[in-house]
């Protein structure tokens, strides 16, 4: 039981803490968010650190580093709300890594690795909301191999990725498929959303496809549950941040001829906000940790962890933006963009009301990290 | 003690109904039943509208051309307007500078600014916060000087919520700098459109531009633009805020909004989910239970029996339900609330809104934007304290 | 519109509370609890003050008055959380009154209101928690009228009672019959219970009873929805006096040199108490004022009333013991019963969660006292 | 980064966990695991049997008699006891006074009271709080004056936790009145059976008398007694509090009491109920959530790398947790918890509880209990100001 984190992992957070610091300042952010939302420059950056590369097997020219790693990477991107996703990248590392046939992971997975392929999950469907198990979108096979029919919603940076992670019901199950943006019968619209990032609608008509496993449920279960993961490490990040921008607000604001840090129910609140992020910090550890057991667990785990991480970062976000007043609520002051980005990752793969459903569901006869 | 209004009420809320539907155009009443954008010419439109019929001073005295209206029939009136779709009132001008122009102006002044007020012809703003002097408003510190026979104001406003449609203002102004803070502030009116008035739109999280800094750089205010006596504006504002009525909870909007909750909710699939149900079930009770919090207040006030301390009570628990009615729909809608499409909040746009419903465009945006409805017109903390004050002495 | 009492209705309340205040002080109420939680004197002063005839029809020698008359007295009953359940003289005029035979209606209706017959509900049972429509106890025809076979729980001052109403299944469906405690294979087992008032384990072994309806269903829950206004007003009144004892208390302790009262943390936690006091309260008028709807109407309305009354019981008696300190846990201080009986009271009639259920059950497109 | 404990850590877990289970009499276990009532005799009995083992004091270091251990086996066997059934080891003696003997007491000292604290034979009561000194512990008013190579001491202790079984006591004084109110404070040991002091038992809510008052009349009481320096006991008491270790979040028993509400809302037919068996969700994921807070403690304790700033949150969420658990315990049983039988809750008892489930017999008194908890060793308001302290600066 150890929760140090090793050398290598302090340098890898002081370096992408650096390049958040240096590289990718407020006035970047908003000039990228106005732009679209993804820039390709910025992805590049991210793949010269490594970052790309960070949980890629190093059979395929990645480090080979593990999800403690990757948590770490996330949280110092979360600081600064980066809005290129690199949690894609990781997603897609593990599910290829994991569930691909050997032909497919030497084909993608270095590409992956050197940044030059963003490779995104496109799981979500109109019908599904947040479930795993409804998919409308269909393969058939074709002489070649197979083709797809459907449609997927909020893919990330959906119109600048270069393939996708797609599950589809093949004979009536729900298997994973890669498919590339430039195939012919795809086609993307792409948008902005709520936290200025970048996602697409993903058109699919009888677009060529490569099937990764048959066991599509378990592999999507396994890239929403490294996709969780991702989203609480990001999240820890913001909240932080949050709570550092808001602390500062605090003690320099004056109202009544006191910094309003001097008042006693404010400084409470802070007290909770700092509960809240310490909790979810614990669970996005505990989530992280949890990514390599069986998935029974694993799954109930991540839930747990989202429901924690839920309920914090709708407390901070709000309490933040309150505690600022008026100020927390314009466009032009930072504060106000954690909040909105809060606001939506506790919609990324799946909200605080379904996970407490999904451990409701899982719950046993015994509770506790060891128990 | 009774439940129902009387038949003379009832009577009352039919004849204000049918004109309401009648006279409110369906296309303003279409974009506030959808949460889509209003224009100026929609809130100034409909505010004409009003003012024709007599009613855009709707709380104003016979005396001063209003409908003499108990505070039941206000609140009839404001019931009926939210729930038919109506914008609501601004209230700068009829509701918020109009009782103290009545209250504290001169014949002159009254006779001047009145009939503009009740037409809906002129856009009041309201000058009071500034960047300094938020919750501790008695701190502001625009400073206007007396020079002959006007005031040259300069300083700066904040937060004025729609001042870039606004023809004049009303303000809080710093005419001495003795004794307490309070006692060297007066109330000015000011037309907007003088020389050194800058109004700078300040964009808003949810990408709007609702609010306002308006700049004073030597400004000249006539003289006769002061209201009552220099130095007693503190006075002025606060009989003011005692005029804010039951109408801040807006308990009448939150129950035209439930509703909406419960359109989303169905159309999203989560209506038959009874965890996401549960919570549509909670924010009826809290709703129901204002409503009647809002009708004790509303029957203290008519009887003038039993004298109430609860109307601190209305602002604290109207914001958190504006605040929680707005998450809901966001959440009922969840991801696809996300897609950030400003057109698509306009009425008529025609393209694909991500996730094939366009009546979720507009989820996010309002439930950032119903952030501020726990900090402005006096935070929520502040209302504590008021609170506290009367409970504990 | 009109939430004003009249002058009959301020006279009654000022009439109850002098007889709380001066008859029935804090010494008076805890050697009742510790003699067993119901004193026949003390239901007989009540029966002195007219308070058990308030609600019986004039024909039968009671005073014909309404719920809001009802709700009044038990507000100030509340505020010194009486052990006798003057509830349950409401419960039987209201049911026998609107469901009984005439000739039953002559027979007890003048003995309830004159004080000289105790009679309760009695429809706990073990399997059905707070549902209704679950019943287990029987009836069987017998030559002179019915028998009936089974046990209730939790029978308010069930072993003080002179007769029970009670629910039985009648050839399937739920009827309503009153029992006579002193009838054969009657028997009770008595207790104190948390709050420090009475009550009764039932047992029918063949007892004789008197059928009042086939219709039994509606009847329970009519007699349910008039506890739940009555449990509304006394839970008002016990507030009332759990704040004021808070905020008496708040302004006399003294640490760190000042009282506690100016501590503003605590001072907003009073602010949320007197929230949740008159929300509670507007529910509680809201409650009573619709017991005279029809049943669909006039359930939905106590369901709602009762989660928000459950809501502000736990959160004002939560509360005033934390704000009390040490003090608020010992026996001796009058304020630990009264978050006691918020306590119990929660429980009485359905719980928060439980009514929670009844109003999503219950929802309809509109909402809103007038919709 | 490893959620695993060491091989080394699971055999020592492996040794406890067998050790207790074999000397942990199974009555008590019994009744720890149903809320019955325990008596002193058992308390006693069970500190008696670790003191043979030498594990009563178990956080002392070897040069005490203690077992050495680090910080996570500590946890290990505070976590196997918890979930064997344990009775909570009495703190007062082996917890928080013997710590600040072998910090600050003479050799003299530590021979006289260790041994009698390590075997369990000597039960110690703590005596802080005072009826004007609670939040406010500088205040406390109880007098040791001087005289000759005694102090005579008199005044009054309060909420002193089962002090009626309590052989000796450490105390804090007020030997001066000068300077700030903190440095007249001493830390006096004090034989109970002295002549002047009256113990008087405070009843609680819940029926039970496990606090008391503790009056002092003219006590006399060796110097010899006096721990360090006069005037110096603020400091050790403090040194105390440091020494209050995450064991105050109990996340252990957290755990086997989450473990016992399932099995009650089995039993009451609530753990198929959708909207109830979500309380329990959510109450799990706060203990898990608990649970790793307390590990990361652990492990910076361990390591003695990354120092956090976290612990002041443990007491919070602990005690919150606690009160949680022990209100939906009562909850599921609904009207079944209310009988108030005070002999059910004494192990063995015959009797027919009403509804027939004696295992809800203290559900209610449980709840009522712990509403002592966000009270008690600093009231969570206190705790909340540390904690916005750290912060906020």
């Amino acid at each position: 039981m150890d929760f140090d984190f090793s050398d290598g992992q302090q340098q890898l957070r002081e370096a992408v803490r650096r390049w958040v610091d240096r590289g990718y300042g407020f006035e970047r952010r908003r000039s990228i968010a106005a732009a679209g939302g993804f820039d390709r420059s910025a992805w590049n950056e991210l793949a010269e650190l490594g970052l790309t590369a960070l949980t890629v097997p190093e059979a395929h020219g990645g480090l080979g580093q593990g999800a403690v790693d990757a948590m770490v990477t996330l949280e110092e991107l979360g600081r600064g709300i980066v809005l290129e996703p690199l949690a894609q990248a990781f997603i897609a590392a593990r599910v290829l890594a994991d569930c691909a046939p050997e032909a497919v992971q030497a084909d993608w997975l270095s590409r992956i690795a050197s940044g030059e392929a963003l490779v995104v999950l496109a799981h979500q469907e109109r019908r599904a909301r947040y479930r795993l198990d409804v998919c409308d979108t269909q393969a058939t096979a074709t002489p070649e191999g197979h083709a797809l029919k459907g449609a997927k919603s909020l893919v990330p940076a959906g119109d600048e990725a270069d393939a996708f992670l797609v599950p589809v019901l093949l004979d009536g199950k729900i298997a994973l498929f890669l498919v590339e943006r430039k195939a012919p019968g795809v086609g993307t619209q792409g948008y902005g959303t709520a936290d200025g990032s970048r996602a697409a609608e993903l058109r699919l008509d009888g677009a060529p496809a490569t099937l990764l496993t048959q066991e599509g449920l378990a592999a999507l279960e396994l890239a929403v549950d490294v996709g969780i993961a991702a989203t609480c490490a990001y999240a820890v990040g913001a909240m932080e941040q949050t709570l550092a921008l808001t602390v500062d607000y605090m003690n320099q604001r004056k109202q009544f001829g006191v910094p309003i840090a001097s008042f006693q129910a404010l400084r409470h609140r802070v007290a909770d906000m700092k509960m809240q992020l310490e909790l979810a910090r614990s669970m996005s550890y505990y989530a992280s940790l949890k990514l390599g057991e069986p998935p029974a667990e694993r799954r109930r785990a991540l839930s747990r962890a989202k429901v924690q991480l839920g309920q914090s970062m709708r407390f901070i976000g709000q309490q933040s933006v309150q505690l600022h007043g008026g100020i927390g609520v314009t466009d032009e002051y930072a504060g106000s963009h954690y909040f909105k980005a809060l606001t939506q990752l506790e919609m990324c793969f799946g909200d605080t009301l379904h996970h407490l459903g999904e451990v409701s569901a899982r719950m046993e006869e015994t509770a506790g990290v060891f128990a | 003690m009774d439940l129902a209004f009387t038949p003379e009420e009832q009577d009352f809320r039919a004849e204000v109904r049918e004109w309401v539907r009648s006279h409110l155009p369906s296309e303003i009443a279409h974009k506030v039943h959808n949460a889509l954008r209003l224009t100026r010419e929609d809130m100034q439109g409909w505010a004409k509208i009003l003012g024709k019929k007599g009613w855009l001073g709707y709380g104003w005295p016979q005396e001063f051309g209003g409908p003499g209206w108990n505070a039941v029939q206000k609140h009839l009136f404001e019931e009926e307007c939210a729930l038919a779709g109506a914008p609501r009132i601004v209230p700068f001008g009829p509701v918020m500078v109009a009782p103290v122009i009545m209250a504290f102006g001169t014949p002159e002044q009254q006779e001047r600014f009145l009939p503009g007020i009740a037409s809906g012809e002129v856009w009041w703003s309201q000058g009071y916060s500034e960047p300094g002097a938020g919750s501790d408003l008695a701190s502001l510190k625009t400073r206007a000087e007396r020079v002959g026979d006007k005031y040259i104001v300069n300083g700066q406003k904040t937060w004025t919520t729609l001042g870039q449609h606004g023809d004049w203002m009303f303000n809080l102004v710093r005419t001495s700098s003795e004794g307490k803070p309070q006692t060297g502030i007066s109330f000015l009116l000011l037309d907007m459109k003088s020389p050194g008035v800058t109004v700078r739109p300040i964009k808003l999280l949810d990408g709007e531009c609702e609010v306002n800094e308006v700049f004073f750089d030597n400004v000249e205010v006539p003289a006769d633009q002061l209201i009552g006596e220099e130095n007693k504006g503190w006075t002025y504002a606060k009989h003011l805020l005692a005029h804010e009525r039951t109408n801040i909870a807006d308990v009448n909007r939150a129950k035209r909004e439930l509703e909406r909750l419960k359109r989303i909710a169905r159309t999203e699939g989560v209506w038959d989910d009874l965890r996401f149900r549960d919570q549509i079930a909670l924010l009826e009770v809290d709703i129901v239970a204002l409503e009647m919090l809002v009708l004790r207040v509303l029957s203290a006030e008519k009887s003038g029996k039993n004298p109430l301390d609860i109307a601190g009570l209305l602002k604290i628990r109207g914001s958190e339900i504006q605040q929680r009615y707005t998450e809901l729909m966001m959440l009922a809608a969840g991801p696809f609330s996300l897609p950030f499409v400003q057109e698509a909040m306009d009425a008529g746009w025609q393209g694909d809104f991500p996730g094939g419903v366009v009546a979720n465009a507009p989820l996010a945006a309002s439930y950032f934007n119903m952030r501020k409805t726990t900090i402005y017109g006096g935070s929520n903390e502040v209302q504590r304290n008021i609170v506290a004050q009367t409970v504990l002495g």
